[in-house]
């Protein structure tokens, strides 16, 4: 299996032990991943209007090398690029005028990207196709009663034309935790918004939003939290630490990025995890589970 | 000034109206007041008007309302409420079009600048940038 | 050559201001084909039709025209006015020349003109007239009712009482329905069971009406007045005509089951039947949960019976009979909980649908009438009633509403205060639909005697938390999004067609809406037929009802039935499209394009025939056969070339 | 000024009714086209279409119920077909396919009927009288 790889800015900088670990597990699956020789920023937010098409034009730039690379999938790994990139599909796809107008402007690119040429994959639904019973298999290290809350955000879910499970009830984290040998934590704050670029200007949303998901997660049983998303990560991992300053009663909950869970359980060597990154510090759950 | 304002046909056809569908490209009138995208919005205790009543006010056309709020700067596109909405309405576009109309007067909405230094190397990059690409023009 | 008269209507000056009446007659006088040619002022009054048939006396005349009106005022008059006379009414044809001519222009040479040419056109057509009799089809006065719910107990019993037999047709092994699972209900709070079970009792009882319980429609065939209906009785596995409904084999039963009547919340025996008073009180053996089924071993209930009435070596048998009207009532069924993501999917146990709930409410239900939560038979405290689940959200599931919601969760919540006066029933809403007779008065009274609290807007989430259901919504009238730890969240889920409607549809050729529910023959004017002769619907088969909306469709359609049967014979318009067999060669093109499938490919014959019953009269056979077999009597392709020159000669 | 002939196929539920409608609402139209009333546009076998322009017709218009409204179920969709087929025969047999029309009328429709009445006889007067030469 081969695909391409779009990794985004944050991966290259502050989400380094994303990449790091999602490129180990694939590496573990016989998966081999070509990043996109020359790849441009995807515009973080699609573009939610009708008349400003300069602003699609980012993300059809990415999907215009991807098509140049000849290899059908292209992998985003972060759920913010996912999002971006499959949209800027669809719009491509069901609007031609405006298609159109977009291949006027690129009058630099050689190749005219059409939609159906290249297929934007997420990590979750990779690892469903590479196969469950392949991932169980090069699961090596027994987690002790590991409890993990899967969180989905919002960027593998919304809108529903690129949702990759269900928006309300999504199963695909579950089952490929469950298939990893970890045990579930369901809690319903699991597809909800962490708040989002609002850290930046509004960050007091992000504290309560980040209170919340933590708190159910936490009140559900979890030991960790896993996702795959760099921002909802910083998000509600970086601000447990802002909530903890401001409540001495809140209970912090480690949070990783899926791919992180998977290497260690795969045995993969844990020193590329740099875990000094993380907020919240994950290494007495992770050895007290046996992870480490 | 009196708190109630008059409801007349001049104002409910409106051409701001018009503006913001050219804008979203959103038939707000498929709303039926609902609600769910209120009771669905992560951010609606910040927000007044909250998202439905943004949608029943532009139906009445008390636009310049909308674009002297906080709510579309509050909103940090989630989509929730368009996935929720059972009538199609994309209220996550129609938040975009009312920023877009402010910002495509005044450019910027907040002070970039304002991020302080320390924070800005903390940052992941897609805030950052999905910021800039919210509140400026 | 037929002799053909013609008739000029002045229509007062309707028709004379602007058609120059006497020129058309002159001109027309020497027309080949026009025997004789008149004008009068009023051909519709009595001297004007007196004179009509005295011209076809004296002239001898073969066939009429009247130029005048649209056909669609007077053709049946003029029709009839002619048989008196001994003219066969085929023969009688209107030209219309005032709707479509003199009304429509001003410049009177112009329309002279044209109402020449209009006369001209039906005159040819009139020429080749043929005379015609309405075709006589023998009426089978029997009925056949599917689904024994109160739609069907209410169409058999009154189709019965007008003296016709029914067969009423139930797959479960008692009739009753969702009707029967109801507790009490609106307006009035009298007792579903109490005010439905005479009503089974009837049924059983009545002479007229055969029982079919256990069984289901197999096959069909025919047409109205004579249909062949094939019912597969299913096995039994308990010999009723033995059984004197004792009750010993469910009693000593080992097998227990979620019973599907308490809504899976309390437990049958694999040997039953579905609730204490069904009709026929007789039980049948679950063979998917029996354990001599499964294992082959127990036969309890064989050796306990006193009556030798159990066989395990039962099978399905059929029932064939000749009807001459089908009537289906075949109900709903609630949208599952499963579909609704957000409301947990179906897996948190104390969010119920609202069936679920009436077994709750229900005084012969798992809890004896005691509101007790599903999860740990807490009475609850706090409960949250959420309506349009499923409904009025074309965007995830149906546009529709399902009609009934508002009215039963409003008795939901106020059922559930008197039972326990210190809880407190919400009940979120988007619109409150209480048209209906007492119904405004019904949900005022829940507001400001019951103190039921209406909080307008949706519910986004639910979700367990500790012992309690935590409801996520808002109350759009005062702009708060509100969250509620509740005890019990009921869910007024979608009405549906229940399970199996697109296979009869099929099964019938009748069809189904963009909703799935089956389609009327007319919104308006023809709610109970379907768009099938001989074919009726009631009941929520068709859309959601009520029960007094149920009941009287059911009785209206029981009148369409006694309407059919009333009558030895069906007069069916002659017009039909037939066969030259000397001319046919059984391509089938036009066994293709026919809707009613009036006609069928006799491939030993190697020619089409038709079923002139079925057929319309829309032509569109005749339009489609390659060689001219298939003419439409009185619309023949000769004669609609002639009419096509005659507008077109000069 | 040319006047066309204009033969016309109307079914009896829909857009003859339609015809009546303009006629008592005293719509005022084109008097250049002759209906004949049949049961369902569906009955109109493209011969008859034929067969009047070969006996001189300088258009044909047909009128059914709109689609999912045809009393006989499928009737117009039949209709539709063969006019599409037909069309393509004409153009070859050399008659602008302009010449026929079809049109959706329905009986509540009066104020449409005399509009397309209208339309339709402005536009054949447009291409002129017939030429029509046999194969």
């Amino acid at each position: 299996m081969e695909l391409s790889y779009y990794p985004g800015c944050t991966l290259k900088a502050n989400a380094k032990n994303f990449e790091t670990s999602a490129l180990a597990i694939l590496q573990h699956l016989d998966v081999t991943v070509k990043e996109l020789e020359d790849w441009y920023c995807c515009g973080v937010c699609f573009s939610q209007t009708q008349d400003n098409l300069m602003q699609q034009i980012a993300p059809v730039r990415t999907l215009v090398k991807a098509k140049e690379s000849n290899r059908r999938q292209l992998l985003a790994l972060c759920t913010m690029c996912f999002n971006t990139l499959k949209r800027a599909i669809e719009f491509i796809k069901n609007d031609k005028e405006k298609r159109d107008t977009i291949h006027q402007f690129m009058d630099r690119e050689d190749t005219k990207f059409y939609g159906d040429e290249v297929e934007v994959i997420d990590i979750l639904t990779l690892i469903r196709q590479i196969g469950l019973d392949k991932l169980k298999a090069a699961i090596v290290k027994k987690a002790v009663d590991l409890k993990v809350a899967s969180y989905y955000g919002c960027m593998l879910l919304r809108p529903q034309e690129i949702a990759i499970d269900s928006p309300d009830d999504p199963v695909i984290m579950e089952e490929i935790i469950t298939h990893a040998g970890c045990e579930n934590v369901y809690f319903p704050f699991r597809t909800e918004c962490c708040g989002s670029y609002q850290i930046v200007s509004e960050p007091e949303i992000v504290r309560e939003r980040a209170r919340k998901i933590v708190g159910s997660a936490v009140k559900n049983g979890a030991d960790l939290m896993v996702m795959l998303c760099p921002l909802c990560y910083y998000n509600l991992d970086e601000v447990q630490r802002d909530i903890q300053e401001e409540d001495a009663t809140f209970q912090p909950l480690p949070v990783l990025y899926f791919t992180q869970l998977l290497a260690l359980l795969m045995g993969l060597k844990p020193d590329l995890q740099d875990f000094r990154l993380h907020a919240i510090d994950p290494r007495p759950v992770l050895k007290r589970k046996g992870l480490l | 000034m009196s708190k109630n304002k008059t409801i007349s046909a001049h104002r409910i056809s409106s051409d701001r109206i018009d503006q913001l569908h050219e804008i979203s490209g959103v038939n707000v009138y498929a709303c039926y007041q609902c609600g769910n995208c209120s009771a669905a919005c992560p951010a609606v205790e910040f927000m007044d008007p909250t998202p439905h009543q943004v949608i029943r006010k532009i139906q009445l056309g008390f636009i310049d309302e909308l674009t002297t709020s906080e709510t579309p700067w509050i909103c940090a596109a989630c989509i929730t409420c368009t996935v929720k909405c059972p009538r199609g309405v994309d209220i996550a576009k129609v938040m975009e079009g009312l920023r877009q109309i402010v910002l495509r007067s005044d450019f910027e909405h907040g002070h970039l600048c304002d991020i302080d230094e320390k924070m800005r190397k903390k940052l992941p990059q897609i805030a950052l940038i999905g910021n800039f690409r919210k509140t400026i023009l | 050559m037929k002799r053909v008269g013609v008739f000029v209507c002045h229509c007062g000056i309707n028709i004379a201001s602007t058609v120059d009446v006497s020129r058309v007659v002159e001109d027309l006088h020497d027309y080949p084909g026009i025997a004789y040619i008149q004008d009068y002022k009023y051909m519709c009054s009595d001297p004007g039709q007196n004179l009509l048939k005295e011209a076809i006396k004296s002239e001898k005349l073969d066939a009429v025209v009247i130029a005048a009106c649209s056909p669609t005022l007077h053709e049946n008059t003029f029709r009839l006015a002619v048989q008196t006379v001994g003219m066969n009414p085929y023969n009688c044809e209107i030209a219309n020349i005032r709707e479509q001519c003199s009304w429509v222009h001003k410049d009177r040479t112009v329309a002279t003109e044209k109402a020449k040419r209009i006369i001209r056109a039906v005159v040819e057509k009139a020429l080749l007239d043929e005379s015609l009799e309405p075709i006589k089809v023998p009426v089978v006065r029997k009925a056949v009712v599917l689904g024994g719910g109160i739609a069907g107990i209410q169409a058999a019993l009154n189709i019965a009482n007008s003296d016709y037999e029914v067969i009423l047709v139930e797959k479960q092994s008692s009739i009753g329905g969702r009707m029967a699972q109801l507790s009490e209900t609106f307006p009035t709070l009298d007792c579903s069971q109490c005010i439905l079970t005479p009503k089974m009792v009837d049924v059983a009882q009545h002479p007229k009406i055969r029982l079919l319980t256990y069984a289901e429609l197999a096959d069909v065939s025919g047409f109205v007045g004579n249909f062949k209906v094939k019912i597969r009785q299913k096995a039994r596995y308990v010999d009723w005509d033995k059984c004197t409904g004792c009750g010993l084999c469910i009693e000593k039963c080992p097998q227990k089951v979620a019973s599907e009547f308490d809504q899976g919340l309390g437990k049958r025996k694999a040997i039953f039947t579905p609730f204490a008073q069904a009709v026929p009180n007789k039980p049948v053996i679950d063979c998917d949960n029996c354990t001599y089924f499964k294992t082959g071993k127990c036969r309890v209930c064989e050796k306990l019976c006193p009556f030798e009435a159990i066989n395990f070596v039962e099978t399905d048998t059929y029932i064939e009979e000749e009807v001459g009207a089908i009537v289906v009532a075949t109900g709903y069924d609630v949208y599952p909980v499963l579909n609704m993501g957000e409301y947990g999917s179906g897996k948190i146990p104390d969010v119920v649908d609202g069936l679920t709930f009436e077994r709750l409410l229900s005084s012969s239900g798992p809890t004896g009438g005691e509101v007790r939560r599903p999860s740990d038979g807490k009475i609850p405290k706090e409960i949250v009633f959420i309506k349009c689940v499923g409904s009025r959200d074309p965007e995830h599931h149906f546009p529709y509403c399902s009609k009934i919601c508002c009215m039963y969760t409003t008795k939901h919540a106020m059922l559930y205060k008197h039972r326990v006066p210190d809880g407190q029933p919400y009940i979120f809403y988007m619109d409150v639909r209480a048209g209906g007779k007492g119904y405004e008065e019904f949900y005022q009274r829940a507001q400001d005697e019951d103190k039921v609290l209406f909080l307008r807007g949706k519910v986004s989430k639910l979700y367990q938390d500790d012992d309690k259901v935590v409801v996520c919504g808002i109350d759009t009238l005062s702009g708060s999004n509100v969250e509620i730890r509740a005890d019990l969240v009921v869910l007024a889920m979608a009405i549906r067609p229940s399970k199996g409607i697109e296979e009869l549809a099929k099964l019938l050729k009748i069809s189904i809406d963009q909703n799935g529910f089956l389609t009327e023959a007319h919104p308006k004017l023809r709610p109970v037929e379907s768009l099938s002769a001989g074919i009726y619907l009631a009941g929520c088969a068709q859309a959601p009802k009520d029960i007094p909306d149920t009941v009287a469709q059911a009785t209206a359609t029981a009148a369409m039935v006694a309407n059919l049967f009333a009558k030895e014979y069906l007069l069916h318009d002659p017009i039909i499209t037939g066969v030259d067999e000397e001319l046919c060669s059984g391509c089938g093109l036009c066994v293709a394009v026919c809707p009613y499938d009036a006609r069928k490919t006799n491939r030993e014959k190697g020619l089409v025939e038709v079923n002139e019953v079925l057929c319309e009269a829309c032509g569109a056979c005749a339009a489609a056969c390659p060689s001219g077999a298939a003419q439409q009597r009185n619309f023949t392709d000769e004669q609609l070339n002639r009419m096509v020159r005659a507008i077109l000669t000069t | 000024m040319f006047e066309p002939k204009i033969v016309a196929f109307f079914c009896k539920w829909c857009t003859s009714a339609g015809a009546d409608l303009a006629g008592t609402s005293r719509l005022r139209y084109e008097p250049n086209v002759t209906g004949i009333r049949v049961m369902c546009s569906s009955r109109v076998d493209p011969e008859h279409v034929l067969d009047a322009f070969r006996n001189g017709a300088d258009g044909v218009l047909i009128g059914g119920c709109h689609p999912g409204d045809c009393h006989y179920q499928t009737g117009n969709y039949q209709t539709l077909k063969r006019v599409k087929l037909l069309k393509q025969m004409m153009t070859d047999l050399n008659i602008n396919e302009k010449r026929l029309r079809l049109e959706w009328i329905s009986a509540a429709e009066g104020k449409r009927f005399a509009r397309v009445v209208d339309e339709f006889t402005a536009e054949i007067r447009q291409l002129g009288r017939i030429q029509y030469t046999p194969l």
